[in-house]
């Protein structure tokens, strides 16, 4: 079995999609012939041609707009937007028309695609390069939101993603994009979307995270008896095994990247206290970023969930 | 003082036009699109269906009966016309105000009713038609058809997507960014404006400082043309000719219909806030029905009596679909949950749950 | 003092300011010569002249372009979004750019601007004319969102807006529009951003809405001794109100319209089971929109938040 | 069988270039702007210093002094040439890769070594320039300058906005907005595109299928010209003209500088993936500097010793720019509160206190 990083996974699993089925097209800036500016899908068009691997104009609304007439039309488009950053010139094709064309025409016509973007801070690159806005995306119904944290269930959910008859975002931690090393099979193995992952079992805490925090978390509460849950879909979320965990330790930590403020903690809180708050023992704590735009290299570490806050959120639930 | 540089040209393009039939119903014949006599009262039967379809809506809505409509009168001809020329498996991506189009493609009335009523279930096209749920968000439907056009070329298929949208829809970026896409990959489509010279309030001058529509198709080097959007062959023509351009492979073609709104924007709207009567007069006396009668007339294909007939036919048809689309049952509570996705999350199965509780 | 409805209110407020302060300028669609859609700009133009009311081309992210190049340059434009439906075109100005032009010029430049746009369901119109989406821009760093609840706040909430020194979005609930009348002062009074209102006082239950939910749920729960909390600026929001309402009932309601999931109610109630979860006696329960696109006219009560699910929450609650 | 529609023309236009210095440095004097001797050795200065800041800067990337930087190599004309004919007073909206803009008006070195380092202060524009922050998405700011143009001309100020971005630039829809604004309302505009003809891997040719960028200035009824952008004289006598047109009311200019990017993309892109090295051999032989260098020498104003002396200046200044920028306190971990609001929120004021105790 193979080892491999974020990036190779990732390209392995578009690599082995395209070959199985032929509606499977990539469409984004610099996917071809550069094979991405992460070399995610390097060598993808050299194997599969420019029919199928389609160098854009720089144009975020109209690479998600012609996808979803590429879905619309039968096809199983996968957009690449370069950086998450740069999503929000389309996300009125993605909140007006992605989300909405299977109901808008009462299931006549569908939008199977999947945008691929890759997300998060700390890679000390230029303004809009680190950004975590997966909460947004969140909040459209009709869209679906996975988030991988390593290499192996990268590709099992995008295989997943690939195949899903509704659109996904697809939001790849560009911090880990080469970090993690594991072994992933070649072929064909698919993880269900919706579906969280206990990461590390624990009885004292339940700490929930996703994409790179998940590393962080994991690294930073190796002396804890914390139970790690790795949320890795986000929408829709695995309330079954959040709830699970939050009855047995009766205590919730949520970190995250995004400012704090309406972030995606903020939905896992809420869900918390609607359905089991008779069982936590204190208040349901966020570690979350503050509410600022993140910032530039130098003050990034000032901005970002670290050890001294998450271990500081642990140590006050554990006096209760 | 204003020194200006001697330059060197380097490229140069003209913007062209197309007129066939004149208000008076005489046709330039060596333009004249080779339309059998069924085809030309086909035609008019269908501007005739979409004008009497638009009344009766208007109608509808003042007695409450549908909500908020747009009008589509005096556009029949640009709707109808490049309607006319599209295969059945060419794909669809309407605006909101194109119910010639639908009537013309064969969407069934009662549907257009309902939708129009306030019910989802009349954006459910038919299958083995390819029209696309209408755009209410202007203009950003574009790049929709420009990615079936992509698709069909990719699979090899031998079909057009065509787009249709407004004047005020090209001062979108998503005309914009479809239009330099499409040009770059050449693709098979066919954006159809109706220039119906207002965007609500705004009058075409204030959309923007270009002389004509149609040249916008320059700045993606592709096709570009100004038909009189009131001349039903015109319309047609230029169509038909870009949709064989597109399905051959020789790429995109922008149609400007040089047409007009003579209703207010919507039941919602007041145009005689911003606008004269005696424009919309002046452009009364270019209606496109009255035209292609006169031309039928000429030709001795129309008399009273077929006009006697087609009425009552067109009336009948259009009682029957209001009576369809009004006693169609309402649509459940569960509909709102039923094609969000192909299947419900766990969080709507509960809530359609707890509102099915709630219904008993 | 003259009684009027919240299109007088707000047409009142833009007339008085743009006479004391002539940094003010409208644009929008619409706008001038049609005086708006809802007329709420009505009479603008033929006062101020076509440079102080600007009908642009319909271009949304133009128009917020436009408006944040004039504000940077020392204006205070107040653009108009024909409906929140329509804003979406305009996301990638207002986050990537209004909400952070002071921070990324490190306060040499500013965006004072104020978007406002008709927003909410309920008054039987075509798509994307009744989105409630104002979760988004609370989760955006640098943007304030106030919604009224009627013709006097609106005013008050409107006059702080327009002298607020960074953007604003106002969002205006359509179906209040000619729904509520009151008694409006003419001249200048304020109401400050950030800060909620006790709509009712009661003791047993804290129930927390905006906008036009807040007509809804006063008219419900009249026969309940509930504390109905009118949030009024929607970010920053005033937790002090609502946190020491909760900890005096001990149980919170909260009502939007907008689909649950990510919802502002999300953020209010995990700020509620961090900083409360002590005071409360039973779950913080949410009565939202379902996560779905809001329906057309003939399903969209079955949507909204009504007085059976109103009550239903409440009177679960009453049980704890 | 595609019949073709004989039309009528109703409208053509042309596009034009400008060219005045060649590669040999000999210029066409008829077009020649009137420059003293020492405007002259100043555009040579900048275009020097502009260079030499931008070898530093690829140098201390190397180094890991400094983040992800774009060069602007071969860019120095189209940079230097187009700035140096504004005024302080007008308005500048730069994109990511405008250094040779940045230093033509005067913005302090040491910022721009700041700013790529990855400070935030190196954005804090000092007072009495009206640079605005680099815009990183791409095109997006192009409605800004509109806006200001907007707002100087409310305020009666003879002043005009500018707006930098590159070829890739023109595909966004944001391009096409602002600049159909700026058409409608005539504003006092110039639109400057450094075609250096790749958006990182996408060449020109793939970004629109248009022959010339310069002609989609007819979309919207405004002013455009190609001019050689590494012809230093061409640029400035361009966007002069430009300036002065919108200044004096006369509406919007789009000049698409037509240049050429010889460094990668930026120093995390390797350009040897997509294009080739005889394409850059190429560009090379047109290099901006070498031919004003060539002029002055024909004029006498340039030699060996001005050389050497302007080298060991250039050097000076950078040396001591990069001493300040990298001797700078790091910013405190307030500093990321600090501009986002006029005044801190309750929760930012919180969430800055306990980062104030944990730094104890
Ligand atoms: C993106 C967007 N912005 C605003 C609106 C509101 N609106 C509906 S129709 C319309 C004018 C459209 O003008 P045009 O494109 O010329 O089409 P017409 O109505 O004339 O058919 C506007 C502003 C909308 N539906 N979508
Ligand atoms: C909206 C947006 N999309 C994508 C990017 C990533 N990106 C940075 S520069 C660039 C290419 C820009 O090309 P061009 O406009 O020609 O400018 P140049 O880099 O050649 O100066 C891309 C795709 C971005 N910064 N912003
Ligand atoms: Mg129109
Ligand atoms: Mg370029």
């Amino acid at each position: 079995m193979p080892t491999c990083n974020m990036v190779q996974a990732i390209n392995m699993a578009l690599r082995e999609e395209m070959e199985r089925d032929d509606r499977i097209v990539l469409l984004g800036e610099d996917v071809g012939k550069d094979g991405g500016v992460f070399r995610v899908t390097d060598g993808l068009q050299e194997a599969f041609g420019e029919q199928r691997v389609i160098d854009t104009p720089l144009a975020e609304s109209g690479i998600v707009g012609t996808a979803i007439g590429m879905a619309l039309y039968g096809l199983r488009p996968v957009a690449e937007i370069q950086f998450l950053g740069f999503i929000y010139p389309a996300f009125d094709q993605i909140f007006s028309h992605a989300s909405r064309y299977r109901n808008r025409s009462r299931g006549r016509f569908t939008c199977p695609l999947v945008i691929r973007t890759p997300y998060g801070a700390g890679i000390k690159a230029p303004e809009l390069h680190e950004e975590s806005s997966e909460a947004f995306f969140c909040h459209m119904p009709g869209i679906k939101v996975v988030v991988p944290s390593g290499p192996y269930v990268a590709k099992g959910l995008l295989l997943s993603a690939l195949r899903d008859p509704d659109p996904v975002i697809f939001l790849e931690p560009t911090r880990l994009y080469r970090m993690i090393k594991e072994e992933v099979p070649e072929g064909d193995y698919t993880l269900p979307l919706g579906k969280a992952r206990i990461a590390r079992e624990g009885s004292e805490v339940t700490v929930i995270a996703w994409g790179s925090m998940l590393e962080r978390v994991l690294k930073v509460l190796a002396p804890y008896d914390a139970e790690i849950i790795d949320l890795l879909t986000l929408s829709p979320f695995d309330e079954e095994t959040i709830l699970r965990s939050v009855r047995k330790t009766g205590r919730v930590v949520i970190v995250h990247e995004a400012p704090r403020t309406c972030g995606f903690g903020a939905e896992l809180a809420a869900t918390i206290a609607e359905e089991a708050i008779l069982h936590l023992r204190g208040p349901i704590l966020r570690v979350a970023g503050p509410d600022v735009p993140v910032p530039l290299a130098k003050l990034v570490e000032h901005y970002l969930p670290d050890a001294a806050r998450i271990c500081a959120a642990v140590d006050e639930l554990l006096r209760y | 003082m204003i020194e200006v540089m001697p330059e060197t040209i380097i490229d140069t393009f003209s913007v062209s036009r197309l007129d066939i039939l004149d208000p008076e119903g005489i046709a330039d014949e060596s333009l004249l699109p080779s339309l059998s006599r069924e085809d030309s009262l086909r035609l008019y039967e269908l501007l005739f269906l979409s004008r009497a379809f638009d009344g009766r809506a208007l109608n509808l809505q003042r007695e409450g009966r549908i909500g908020t409509y747009p009008s589509i009168l005096g556009q029949e001809a640009a709707q109808v016309g490049s309607a006319f020329a599209l295969k059945k498996s060419d794909w669809v991506f309407p605006s909101f105000r194109e119910t010639g189009v639908h009537i013309t493609l064969g969407y069934p009335l009662e549907l257009l009713f309902r939708y129009w009523a306030g019910d989802e279930r009349g954006l459910l096209c038919p299958d083995g038609l390819n029209v696309l749920p209408v755009s209410v968000s202007v203009g950003t439907h574009i790049p929709h058809a420009v990615g079936a056009a992509m698709a069909a070329r990719y699979r090899g298929d031998q079909v057009a997507a065509v787009a249709y949208f407004g004047d005020g829809a090209t001062s979108k970026g998503d005309f914009h960014e479809g239009f330099n896409i499409a040009g770059v990959y050449r693709l098979p489509v066919v954006f159809i404006c109706q220039n119906n010279q207002w965007a609500i309030s705004v009058p075409r001058s204030r959309q923007t400082a270009s002389a004509t529509l149609a040249q916008k198709a320059f700045a993606y080097g592709i096709e570009g043309i100004q038909v009189d959007g009131n001349d039903v062959f015109a319309v047609y023509s230029a169509t038909r000719q870009a949709l064989e351009r597109a399905r051959g492979g020789g790429g995109p073609t922008f149609i400007e219909c040089f047409t007009y709104r003579i209703s207010h924007h919507t039941t919602a709207d007041d145009a005689d806030r911003y606008r004269s009567s005696a424009e919309v007069e002046e452009w009364k006396q270019r209606d496109p029905l009255e035209r292609l009668r006169r031309f039928l007339e000429k030709r001795g294909y129309w008399n009273k009596d077929y006009q006697a007939d087609l009425e009552k036919r067109t009336r009948e048809m259009i009682d029957q679909a209001v009576r369809d689309a009004e006693s169609a049952p309402a649509p459940e509570r569960s509909e709102i949950f039923r094609t969000v996705f192909e299947k419900c999350t766990p969080r709507q199965a509960r809530d359609l749950e707890v509102s099915a509780d709630a219904d008993l």
